[in-house]
């Protein structure tokens, strides 16, 4: 099946004799539904490109980098563009700019950039600025090792920036799934205009398989965002992004706003895997890439007679509560698996709140920077 | 000589007393007053409105957009 | 007020009140700003982009729509804007703590980048906002909240010039300095400010214009005082001048 | 059915290239496969490795974890290390042009190809990688020869045909030296 | 009583003829134990002054800036200097660089200034970097409004940067106790070489009272850095900090390193008040300002016949997990009552582990940004 | 190598092998500094602050305490530590990435603060380490693993000239560009490390050289095609150059 | 024994010192003392308030939270903030100079000063502050009177001696125009 | 004319094959050799030793501290 690929114009409204450092060209092209063989960072690019978001900024930092030199090539295909600002900060700053158009940009880094980006995204948070991210979580603390880890969990799911905000944060664990949860995520970043952050670790996003693409449609721009972005005042009174000049009822009452917003994202939108765990002695409860090794942990223990499920939490903010609401009765104790050393493990802890002990394994760094799966087979064994 | 068609105003409530547009004026015509706003300022005024030249310095220096030379109607 | 209108139209909106200190001069700044996208007739595809500090509040003062971004990112967020809407004018109104002490860097980069935004940069040279600490453009041996014996050079560095930085730059294509002590200089800054604003709307490049202005609070000096301490010192290291003006070089590359 | 595969070589041996063949082959087959790889924290050179899995289903592990059943051992520095990963009654193909030294390892089956001299002889030392393309496929069966063929020449047909046939005589030669070898 | 007021000499050890730069005079002046009535940024000011801290390095921000202009005045004095400098970014890597000579530095900020810090502060984390810093905490997210606030209690104990890592954590409610602490801040950076965060809200950092200071005794150079400061390989070996060329397997080790060096922590550093938790029906956990208000709280009601008790958390990380192990009988609940949404909630939710009920009251922003007395009294009232 | 090490002295660790590639820019500049140091005597009390790149690696090679900094930061953490310990001797290693794409306001900030520590920028005009992405000092048309179909100046700018920009601050006391492109440009590279530290050891201010070097790897060139190209490219638009050398004016202010 | 004390005013009418005047002079009697203050956005002017808890023992709640056991309200832009901040059973004194419209609040006692009158006669506006501190402690007794006339002397006494004699005439005249209104 | 006292010397464990001092030596007695190191690399090596002048161009150039003039003992 071949359909038109979705071109958006680019063009500056000034005297068109003018020279104009701004403008692109869009070229028109056509693809189609396919499934392409990529590292899970490009087809990261491919998915957000495909779903509609025509802007791109970032600043390289592995294991990350692979997302831009992929937009940096489709992008002006679709009439978009990738840029490279001259840091994180700057990043995070100009995606905050392009939001306050109404217009979803994206943005793909690492943990030092993450750090970088947390006074902005607060910000973006407090502003109700949606936009797509992706950290692709590599060994901290400080500049850190390259190779994939989890342990930005916290930091992600937390707000490591001052106040009380969140974003939402999903953690798919495969590229065919980075497909599949890209226009949940620009609906997800229109409907409660929030940031939506993508947690991937760097052994995922490095990993090379194929993925399904179905037809590209531009989701982005099926949200109508009239309401409140900051085009002008041609057809809307005055509107101003609130950060600095607040009053402290209106402070109070932003907080208060985005706390009711944050309530109904926690009821709304919980999302997560859930793998036999009806009858399941043990749980396994794990994200991204011991989440999908737990797919086959489950299935080779089971072949062993041995009951065990998997629960694996796809949103992590908001972190699905919903899942260990109505645990079997059989479940005797929970083991929670992260590239990290233990971060998870508190929002297990929290939604189990002391009905069973949980268990944990875990590790950061190293030539092999994850739990393999002997050794979360060997774990589970000593508590069957 | 004044324009016929021009004159001097003073929006009291905005003036914050600074006393520029008293320095500027070339024709000495201007003072800080007694009265207060409501911002709690002394109003600036013309005390020899006869002797304005309409000439708007005051509103070019003014910083709180409180003084000038308008289009009389 | 409604008198006073007249003049002004509809940018300004005059029933509200600057909140600026007595004698600020952001009051005047905030004004020229006001008149130039009145005059050009942009004022419903303009947005300010504030930073924080005083000046953070200039936006409430006019009808267009406004961005108050995190302090010293406010170029970054009008290149992500100016991106994203190409047709809209994009200005930042930064003080110069936010402009060249925090924001430097997505300030040069901003310009060196050279895609059509307006940079507004009003140096009072202290941070008016917090308390009149040092600035990077406090001058040598003034005597600060955070300097109190008074800026020593060879600790802080000699004030800072921002402008003469982007001396180098080809994508910045308008470049000023302008003071605002007298009638006279006000003049000429009110010209700066309409060319920065033509430069963009004209699609030519980045441009610049840094306004020196008094803090009489945070200089703890009167009104009168203040402006004359700018006339005399400020301007003698601040040298007022147009650093840059390429608006008509359209077919240079 | 799910196939575990390590590629192994210095910088320059085409480790990669023929971990991606066998990912493009699978593709072709409608199978699932997932590449990995190993990176260092540098730019530049040295050994690299690429993992392979390949199967009829859904991929849930996507690691090899010390449980390869084929590795491919291009150079000497990482011959240790394709032992080690090996699964038991895995099976490692070295490359004895300059793999000298060789150890038993209980449980694994190893047969050496001297794939660099064959390569040589072909034209290039740079087809010794297809050389062990061709004994990895008579050896797992994890590809029809075909498939990798057609890959081969989707590859390189129009543009390079030199190159072509010298690469699908590699591959022969491969798999015919795995046959005599594994006898 | 009159002591020696503790002079450090700065100079440059360059040719004497020369000018230099970075020549500071140290005054010799004399000073005594004595009771002052300041802000408590000031008293924060002269406490880690006294103590021995003599860089400070600061960037204004409402409401720490009372810090810096305190210090800019009292450390030169002492042969400090407070150096402001161009960014929060710039502060923190140049604290980083001054801990590095094995000297101990302070910072002081808030909100937007602390998540600008996130970066380097998992890099002194990681780098076992000493320091003290403090997070004057206002309202966020964003810009956010300069009253006081307690939102940053995630970023701070959860480390708001990439990576594994904690800090220690201090909440000090009253200026006394800012005084009192400050030589245990400075003896955990060394011990253990890691920053000490010292987190206070706003309306207390700008609350006027009186605090007896002892003498000054300078705590900080009575720790021996010379195994392992990077002062030039005049007394050891080449040594680096190391952080960007990390192998795999060093990544890994320091992660296992800093996970044994917090475990310690967690074991021997935790630290809290505990009034009249015996025989409690309902017990109050607050820290800060809430927790002191809890201290006329628990007496109040007592004098009533209600049997409240209060845990005040002072050390938030590590979280006083001990203060909940043996909670009496007679406790029926717990209320948290914080300047926020619910963020130490988690702690004590997890401390709790489902033991008992833990009810929660708060708030962010407005004229009065927290929780009255009256509101404290009236919510534990329907918990009796 | 012992052979070798005669010239060398105490400073570089021939045993330990660079692990740059073949024909990088960065081996003969970290040589240089080595020489330099050794030359001076001052091994024991230099500390190296090294950013985030490819020549975050060159402390290895010496036998000096060195700092890694978060990427762009080295000049506020070198700062930092000069303040607290002046007695030392402190310089920034840092490609052009970290020192003029991230650490722009860092260096600049602490080039004006004028406190003697040296930075060196090597600038091989793009990201190394990260493969090889369009770096501040891309040159115009430039394929970069980020602009697949060159630099377009309208949309990045023009190449950023960084010491340029220190022109106007005097407490910048030696500012130069260098080259290393044959044993000529080497040898006056040589001179210009020299009295870069020489500055700051006389504690006269802060002192600047940026080296313009090849990175084969990056730029898909060979090692000699590499360097063809910065002696005929790179030096035409980033011309070698002392800016400033203001080391016998002691007197001066 | 706790006092709860609320100084407000608009910018330059020394709420501000009149708050630091007691709590020098609860620190001189040995009391404990913690002063908070409502601050704005802004740098400028404005009204302000002070707050002052002064206490016999260690004080837990630092904030006068509409419990204030006396009020002094000197402009009328926050009179009826000090009214609705009182305690049951507390005293508001407000500055009748300026304060001319006022409204009964139950079990709130109100005393009303014409403090910037006084002033004015005795010499400057400013000292208007002052008379309310005379008013204050003779209502509350929250400290000597004797105290408070040294605080004063160490303040402005040795530089400037005139100042002083106006404020404690200041001082003396609220006291009495308490003792008088209050009747 | 060579200095007595000094000599040519390869380290050829470091050295990276790169050229730059084949290039630049103005007597052409350097070349890229056969031999590999340790890190994969062929040696350069001195194929005219007879020619070399000592002049010391070759370390200046060369980015791996793989070769110079050392003094003889
Ligand atoms: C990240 C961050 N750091 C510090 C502050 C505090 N702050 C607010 S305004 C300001 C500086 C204001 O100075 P300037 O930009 O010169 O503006 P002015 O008020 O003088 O016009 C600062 C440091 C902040 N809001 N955010
Ligand atoms: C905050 C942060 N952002 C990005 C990176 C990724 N990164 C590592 S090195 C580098 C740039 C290297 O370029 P340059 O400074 O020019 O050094 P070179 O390798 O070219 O010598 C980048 C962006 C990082 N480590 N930290
Ligand atoms: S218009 Fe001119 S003359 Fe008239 S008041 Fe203003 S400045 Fe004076
Ligand atoms: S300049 Fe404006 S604000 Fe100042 S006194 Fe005159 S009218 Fe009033
Ligand atoms: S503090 Fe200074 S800059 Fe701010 S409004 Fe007042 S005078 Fe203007
Ligand atoms: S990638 Fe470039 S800069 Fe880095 S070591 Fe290789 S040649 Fe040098
Ligand atoms: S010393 Fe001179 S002549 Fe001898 S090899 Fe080196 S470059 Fe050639
Ligand atoms: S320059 Fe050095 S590394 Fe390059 S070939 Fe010559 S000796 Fe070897
Ligand atoms: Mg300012
Ligand atoms: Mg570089």
């Amino acid at each position: 099946m071949v359909v038109r690929r979705n071109v958006i114009r680019y063009s500056l409204a000034v005297d068109e004799k003018k020279r104009s450092n701004l403008k692109t060209i869009a070229s028109e092209s056509y693809m189609k539904s396919e499934t392409l063989f990529l590292k899970n960072a490009q087809t990261f690019a491919e998915a957000m490109v495909r779903c509609g978001v025509r802007y791109h900024f970032a600043y390289p930092i592995t294991p990350a980098t692979e997302v831009m030199k992929h937009t940096s090539v489709i992008l002006p295909q679709y009439g978009g563009r990738m840029v490279q600002m001259e840091s994180e900060l700057a990043v995070a700053n100009a995606l905050a700019g392009c939001a306050c158009t109404g217009t979803l940009g994206a943005t793909s880094t690492s943990g030092p950039g993450m750090s970088l980006m947390q006074e902005t995204i607060s910000y973006m948070a407090g502003g109700e600025l949606p936009c797509i991210m992706l950290d692709a979580m590599r060994v901290g603390p400080g500049d850190g090792d390259i190779v994939g880890a989890q342990s930005n969990y916290f930091q992600a799911t937390r707000g490591g920036g001052h106040g009380d905000y969140r974003v939402i944060v999903l953690a798919p664990a495969s590229g065919q799934e980075i497909v599949d949860i890209m226009p949940e995520a620009v609906k997800l970043a229109y409907t409660y205009r929030t940031p939506v952050l993508f947690v991937i670790d760097g052994v995922t996003c490095t990993m090379t398989e194929s993925a399904n693409f179905p037809e590209p449609h531009d989701y982005a721009s099926e949200f109508d965002t009239s309401s409140w972005a900051f085009t002008g005042t041609g057809d809307h009174p005055k509107r101003y992004l609130l950060t600095g000049s607040y009053t402290h009822s209106q402070g109070e009452e932003l907080n208060n706003h985005l706390l009711a917003k944050y309530e109904r994202i926690k009821e709304e939108e919980q999302r997560w895997e859930e793998i036999q765990v009806d009858d399941a002695d043990v749980v396994l409860v794990a994200f991204g890439i011991h989440g999908r090794m737990g797919q086959d942990l489950v299935s080779n223990m089971r072949a062993d007679g041995k009951k065990v499920g998997l629960i694996r939490p796809i949103s992590l903010w908001p972190f699905p509560d919903k899942a260990f609401e109505k645990l079997p009765e059989s479940v005797k104790s929970m083991l929670v698996v992260e590239m990290n050393h233990g971060q998870m493990l508190d929002d297990v802890r929290l939604a189990v709140n002391g009905r069973l002990p949980v268990h944990f394994l875990g590790k950061t760094g190293g030539d092999m920077p994850l739990c393999t799966l002997a050794e979360m087979t060997a774990k589970i064994n000593t508590l069957l | 000589m004044k324009a016929k068609n021009k004159k001097h105003v003073i929006c009291g409530e905005r003036c914050k007393s600074c006393g520029l547009c008293v320095e500027a004026c070339p024709k000495n015509t201007l003072a800080i007053g007694q009265t207060l706003n409501g911002q709690g300022y002394n109003i600036v005024e013309q005390i020899r409105p006869e002797d304005c030249v309409l000439c708007g310095l005051c509103r070019i220096v003014c910083p709180d957009v409180a003084i000038g030379v308008v289009e009389s109607d | 007020m409604q008198e006073l209108a007249k003049i002004y139209g509809e940018t300004l909106l005059l029933d509200k009140k600057f909140s600026y200190c007595p004698g600020c001069g952001h009051g005047i700044v905030t004004r020229l700003v006001a008149e130039a996208i009145e005059a050009f007739g942009i004022r419903k595809r303009t947005v300010s982009v504030v930073g924080i500090g005083c000046g953070g509040f200039s936006h409430h003062y006019m009808e267009i729509d406004a961005i108050e971004a995190m302090h010293g990112r406010a170029p970054a967020v009008a290149v992500g804007y100016k991106i994203a809407k190409p047709e809209n004018i994009v200005y930042t109104y930064q003080g110069d703590g936010d402009c060249s002490a925090i924001g430097l860097a997505e300030l040069l980069h901003t310009a060196n980048r050279g895609i059509p935004v307006t940079c507004f940069m009003i140096n009072n040279n202290l941070f008016g906002m917090t308390g009149g600490q040092m600035s990077p453009a406090t001058l040598e041996g003034q005597v600060t909240s955070t300097t109190p014996k008074g800026r020593d050079v060879h600790q802080h560095g000699y004030p800072l010039r921002v402008p003469e930085m982007m001396a180098d730059m080809r994508g910045a294509k308008y470049v000023a300095r302008e003071a605002v002590y007298d009638a006279k200089s006000i003049r000429k800054a009110a010209s700066s400010v309409r060319k920065a604003l033509d430069c963009q709307m004209k699609g030519l490049g980045f441009s610049f214009v840094e306004f020196i202005v008094p803090c009489p609070t945070g200089l703890r000096l009167s009104v009168s005082d203040s402006y004359k301490w700018n006339k005399e010192k400020m301007v003698e290291y601040f040298k007022p001048q147009v650093f840059k003006n390429e608006m008509e070089q359209n077919d240079e590359n | 059915m799910r196939t575990n595969c390590t590629f192994s070589g210095s910088g320059g041996q085409g480790s990669a290239l023929l971990a991606k063949l066998i990912c493009q082959g699978a593709m072709k087959q409608g199978l699932q496969v997932v590449m990995t790889q190993t990176y260092g924290i540098e730019q530049r050179g040295g050994d690299s490795t690429g993992y392979v899995v390949v199967s009829d289903s859904r991929i849930g592990n996507p690691l090899v974890e010390n449980d390869a059943d084929v590795s491919v051992a291009l150079s000497p520095t990482i011959y240790e290390g394709c032992l080690d990963g090996s699964a038991v009654g895995g099976l490692v193909l070295a490359n004895s042009s300059l793999i000298t030294e060789t150890r038993e390892r209980e449980g694994v089956k190893q047969v050496l190809i001297p794939a660099s001299d064959i390569a040589v002889e072909l034209g290039s030392v740079k087809c010794a990688n297809i050389v062990m393309l061709g004994a990895v496929l008579e050896a797992t069966k994890v590809l029809e020869f075909a498939t990798v063929e057609e890959v081969l020449r989707d590859l390189m047909g129009a543009k390079k045909p030199a190159l072509l046939e010298m690469n699908l005589k590699a591959l022969e030669k491969g798999r015919a030296l795995y046959l005599s070898a594994a006898e």
